[in-house]
């Protein structure tokens, strides 16, 4: 077992999953001698050489589209978005061609890409810089989207994203890059196959409870685990889910739960206008109505470009606003009570 | 040298073109095309023929059965074809095209099947034949995407150290799109083994080239650092030099080269397109004068090499395949509705697998196919 | 009052927009002299000239972005993205500069941009020309995104468009530019003012009922009338609500008719993950939670790239999935009855 | 002319650009832009180097208010200065400028105050001036982006039927985006009066230029149409000649025009950045003996216009700016929270509304300011 914080385990993760397959490429803007911008495909160069850690040139689409040759070659290149802001040049070719591949030719071609994405906010970054864009990639059918929230399944799941024959959409929560897990999720077994692992899209239970059920994702769940603990002081009980597969989403788990709490929050730092939080709570109103006890409540980002960044800790749901969500389902007094409906 | 003017002699006149056959089918040279065409003989000349002629007549067959409402849609590619087939045949079966929806000439060349010709238009698939058994990309609508896949696949036949090409096909409008001008950054800066088919047939849908560019289209490639050449793209002997020079150059490791085609459209965009709308007669008449079948043709007589034998067999041949992609059509039977569903994933995917076990459920209350009219629904 | 399908209905409104106001301009791939593939701007160029109709090369990046400028210059853009399917490429620049531009200066500079989207299926298309991407924008911060479903909106809701200082997305049902609509939606007074229209973003109730509520937008909203015109032979009596405004969206008329059927239907042709009904669904759960006597039930496109033409009509919702959605919400037998939740 | 190769005599060699003053600061002569020089007298050097040299001071003070934790991020300028200050000043003040996120220079030539340098690096705003009043768009982030909307200002101006000139700013890197490429298409077909000026600063992060393009930048221009130019970016008066061409070119209706500015960035990417990791000492070292505002300095001292009551003004006005801009990061105020939700929309907007409202009710059962701690967070 080794201790790692989540940068360095998916450098870890992406080494192993190059060297156990040479097929495996990455590929995107300074991974090469620099290893990123957040240093994530540290010394991996060095390791493995320029024709597989390849510097490109400063082209979103370019590099989106070149992998898809790439991948019509048999390779499975796994492609660094600089930023979450610096995807949408790519989105054409993510959306047209690497998501809809498969299905256009029947089957007979592949699309194992996985898009890599630093994400997120809460790091002080310029604009562009902290973005929520996954609601985007769940919306388009033909991609898999994972988050991870700690070092452990960003070691496994990476790996997983790059082996699987079908593109994933992986978001790496950018402010916990550098954090220090002292739990079980920080101890990562290098020498684990991870044909042994849980396989992809499962949803974790973090944290057991039996009066709401809170789900999130990404570094969200870091929140989240902070607001069940002081709601215990209240003798509140959440229980906190990490969804981890966006999409599809591991509704088995989460209706679980919900029928066991029947209060429902969930937390996300997109705005919540068609956002992940509106696709959870659809899916679990379906699945679970008649145990749900009061209406699910989101707690998101405003719906509002991202913020200058002194300003993001007013966006970026925090313990206190979704201890008052949490409030509002238990129909407890919050700082709606006397807003109108 | 560090001031740079635009080339003015870098007309985009159709006639300032590299040629080696006239409109009237005469030999001609040209000091940078004539090695590349020196060995072709006869039985080669004749091969381009028959398979620009079956192009013709097989998209006549197309235009013809979706007039008559058997297909959803279909794109001339009248005018086209020496381009097409001679820039196809002069690659390696193992180097890998991607073409565009129009490029029907390469298809052909590439052993597709009448059906894999037609299901796409009439609706009844997405893709037809398996691109890593043609080595053809499924032709691409979204115009220039394919230019970049064309250089990843370069770029990863340089990874895997074969002498393999590859090969982007698209039209003059594409050269506007981002994708195109990235796929020339992309391919210079890996001196990947990419040939770019521009085929100029001087319209983008109601556009003229002038909207894309005041320039020629060849002259762009070299800003990138990447050769081209401006070929007469109704030239059928022209665009087999041309495409074999720029095989050359990218299979012995030398990066990048550039076509520009200049031809033309003959028909409309698609058969949706009034192409009166916007152009005139006489230019169809002009260019009528420079076809590149009746060109080959006329070749092939002056060299003594066309004769009704001949002539009957490539029609035959051609008619052969046209009835066979009638019959596909006439005979083609759509897919189950719970196939909508196939091939989302190619791993199992449980949010699919949900709504396929609904669908299933949903369809198998019908007595009927479903969606036809909503008697089909059963009583509950 | 003169009779217009919906086609000739946009093409007018964009001509009293061009008459009105000199600083409108359009813009986009064969919308000059050809008028547009679907010939919506039939005509514009030779009355307003090639200054103010442009046919501009082809690259939607390069359209979008050259309207920004304009935009940045006082103009008032209005783009036409010939095919759905061919939006993306403009991603990038309506995300990171249309939609954030007014809110990045602090209100100093105005987007006024307009964008047209010929828009989803059921014409029997090839590939890429049936897309629906609305939630894609409805999700974007900083746009607004509306729907039009009948002529009589079509005209006047452009204009509404092209007069706001925000940047719209607008989307025309291409299925239904040539239906001739015999109702008032059918009739457009050429010579009304527009300021005196109902302000742009209000749903409207198309047809009343009391048992269920279906919401919808586009040219869905058709199928969904002929859907309560089937189940009023079963005496099921069909609320259907056409919302035109996708976001925002105006949840009082909504709230008002969920309350009093306590049921509720959501179709549109898009997918249904992360899509405007997921979005619609929780708004409505959040807001009307104690009314609801069901679990609220979408009916949408599955979740699969746009299916070949063939195809299509086992992916659009139609009447008969509407309706077996509507036995679901009054808990009548229907297809999934059996099948495990 | 129909067979084109990259002409390999377009070097890419440092030295193989247009110049008018060597790095020692003396004059040479240059056929092509001295007609663009001549004029330039010593008040209009001075006013050229107090800008430069302002630039430069600020930049520091901007460097050493990030360090010191008061600024998030910041993206140095040093060596820029020359192409910075010289082109925006050779513009007209009605010139609309768009310049990318490193153009201090642009900014202090245009007159923004030291807190429209600062604020939006603090993460206070996104954006400071008015650009509508400055005649300078939000400097841009998305890399290319405005390139496209520098060429949609110039069609307004053609609209418009003023001579005025749009100016699009970028580095190296971006000549890649695929939007810089289609700016050029659009520029070109649209004869738009439009400038782009390429800072070719070696590197985009930790990529040489190199990676974006083995041949010159300025090469790539013709190809779309648009004469190029490539000149020493270190050089001010090389630079302002050069900005001179191609304004009066666009200003009288001939078109877009292409400047690249062979410069370097002797400072990292941006704070956050580390280029020991990618580069060489001995580069810098280097670029240091061409340090753009030495150079000048060293000229105005041969011809005697540089003295020390002008030196220490330069200093003392510099000076005064840089305290100015330390004041301002140091008393900023950052905006009561409820204001992330203003200006999201011209208009009025029910869903913002409804936002505004339920955020409102939530901060006002705070005793302080929420987010700090959850202690704020008043018992219910
Ligand atoms: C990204 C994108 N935008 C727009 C279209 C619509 N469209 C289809 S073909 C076409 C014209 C293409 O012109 P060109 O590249 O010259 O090829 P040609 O059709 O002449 O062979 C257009 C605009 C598209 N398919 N993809
Ligand atoms: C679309 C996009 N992709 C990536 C980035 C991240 N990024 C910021 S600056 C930069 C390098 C830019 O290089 P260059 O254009 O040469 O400008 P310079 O920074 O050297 O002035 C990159 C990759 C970005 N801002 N936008
Ligand atoms: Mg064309
Ligand atoms: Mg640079």
């Amino acid at each position: 077992m080794t201790r790692l914080a989540m940068g360095k385990a998916l450098t870890a993760g992406l080494r192993s999953a190059m060297a156990r397959d040479d097929r495996v490429l990455i590929m995107g803007e300074d991974v090469g001698k620099l290893g990123g911008v957040f240093r994530i495909t540290d010394g991996l160069q060095a390791e493995f050489g320029a024709q597989r850690v390849i510097d490109t040139p400063l082209a979103e689409s370019g590099i989106m589209g070149t992998a898809v040759g790439l991948a019509y070659r048999g390779f499975r290149p796994v492609v660094e978005i600089q930023f979450d802001g610096f995807v949408y040049p790519a989105f054409d070719q993510i959306v047209c061609q690497v998501a809809k591949l498969h299905y256009r030719t029947g089957g007979r071609v592949n699309m194992p890409i996985t898009i890599r994405i630093p994400w997120a906010g809460g790091v002080g970054a310029a604009e562009h810089h902290s973005e929520s864009p996954e609601a985007y990639f769940v919306h388009t059918a033909g991609l898999r989207v994972v988050a991870v929230s700690n070092p452990k399944d960003a070691y496994t799941v990476l790996q997983q994203a790059i082996a699987c024959d079908d593109p994933v959409v992986f978001f790496e929560p950018k402010r916990l890059y550098h954090t220090r897990f002292e739990g079980p999720e920080g101890d990562i077994d290098l020498d684990a196959d991870i044909a042994d692992a849980a396989p992809m899209g499962l949803a974790r239970v973090v944290r057991e409870g039996t009066d709401v059920t809170l789900v999130t994702y990404g570094a969200q769940v870091t929140t989240a685990l902070d607001a069940a603990t002081a709601a215990e002081d209240d003798g509140i009980s959440i229980e906190v889910i990490d969804v981890r597969s966006l999409s599809p989403v591991d509704y088995r788990t989460v209706s679980a739960s919900v029928r066991k709490t029947g209060r429902v929050v969930v937390t996300h730092e997109a705005g919540g206008e068609a956002g992940v939080g509106a696709e959870l709570i659809t899916s679990i109103t379906e699945q679970c109505f008649h145990h749900l006890e009061a209406a699910p409540v989101r707690v998101t980002g405003h719906d509002i470009p991202y913020p200058p960044a002194k300003l993001e800790k007013h966006h970026i749901p925090d313990l206190d606003r979704i201890l008052d969500a949490v409030d509002r389902v238990l129909d407890r007094p919050n700082s709606l009570s006397e807003v109108a409906r | 040298m560090y001031t740079l003017t635009t080339d003015t002699t870098r007309a985009t006149d159709l006639d300032d073109v590299a040629q080696l056959l006239t409109p009237d089918g005469e030999r001609v040279h040209d000091a940078r095309l004539d090695r590349w065409a020196d060995d072709i003989d006869h039985d080669a000349l004749r091969g381009l023929y028959r398979e620009m002629a079956i192009t013709r007549r097989l998209d006549g067959e197309g235009v013809a059965l979706q007039r008559q409402g058997h297909l959803g849609l279909w794109a001339p590619a009248q005018g086209q074809e020496a381009i097409q087939v001679a820039s196809a045949r002069a690659c390696r079966a193992d180097d890998f095209l991607f073409p565009s929806y129009r490029e029907l000439g390469v298809l052909v060349v590439r052993g597709a099947r009448p059906a894999d010709l037609v299901l796409g238009w009439r609706g009844e698939v997405h893709g037809t034949f398996d691109p890593q058994q043609l080595h053809v990309a499924t032709p691409q609508i979204i115009i220039g995407a394919q230019s970049l896949h064309a250089v990843g696949y370069a770029m990863g036949i340089q990874r895997d150290g074969t002498d393999q090409v590859s090969v982007a096909y698209f039209g003059d409008g594409a050269t506007s799109q981002g994708d195109v001008n990235e796929a020339m950054v992309f391919a210079s800066s890996f001196t990947a083994p990419v040939v770019f088919v521009c085929s100029n047939n001087q319209w983008a849908i109601s556009e003229p080239v002038s909207v894309q560019s005041r320039f020629t289209i060849a002259g762009r490639a070299p800003g990138f650092g990447i050769p081209s050449l401006r070929v007469d793209g109704n030239d059928a002997i022209a665009c087999t030099a041309a495409m074999r020079w720029a095989l050359d150059r990218a299979r012995s490791g030398e990066g990048p080269a550039f076509i520009e085609a200049v031809t033309y459209r003959m028909g409309p965009h698609t058969t949706s397109d009034d192409p009166t709308r916007y152009r005139d007669k006489d230019e169809l008449e002009m260019w009528r004068g420079r076809d590149p079948l009746l060109r080959l043709e006329a070749h092939l007589r002056r060299v003594g090499a066309f004769d009704d034998a001949f002539a009957s067999d490539v029609v035959a041949a051609g008619d052969a395949l046209a009835a066979e992609m009638r019959d596909v059509v006439l005979t083609a039977q759509t897919r189950p509705a719970i196939e909508v569903l196939d091939h989302v994933y190619a791993e199992p995917h449980t949010g699919i697998d949900r709504q396929r076990e609904r669908f299933a459920a949903y369809l198998d209350g019908f007595v009927d196919e479903p969606a036809a009219a909503s008697t089909g629904r059963v009583a509950r």
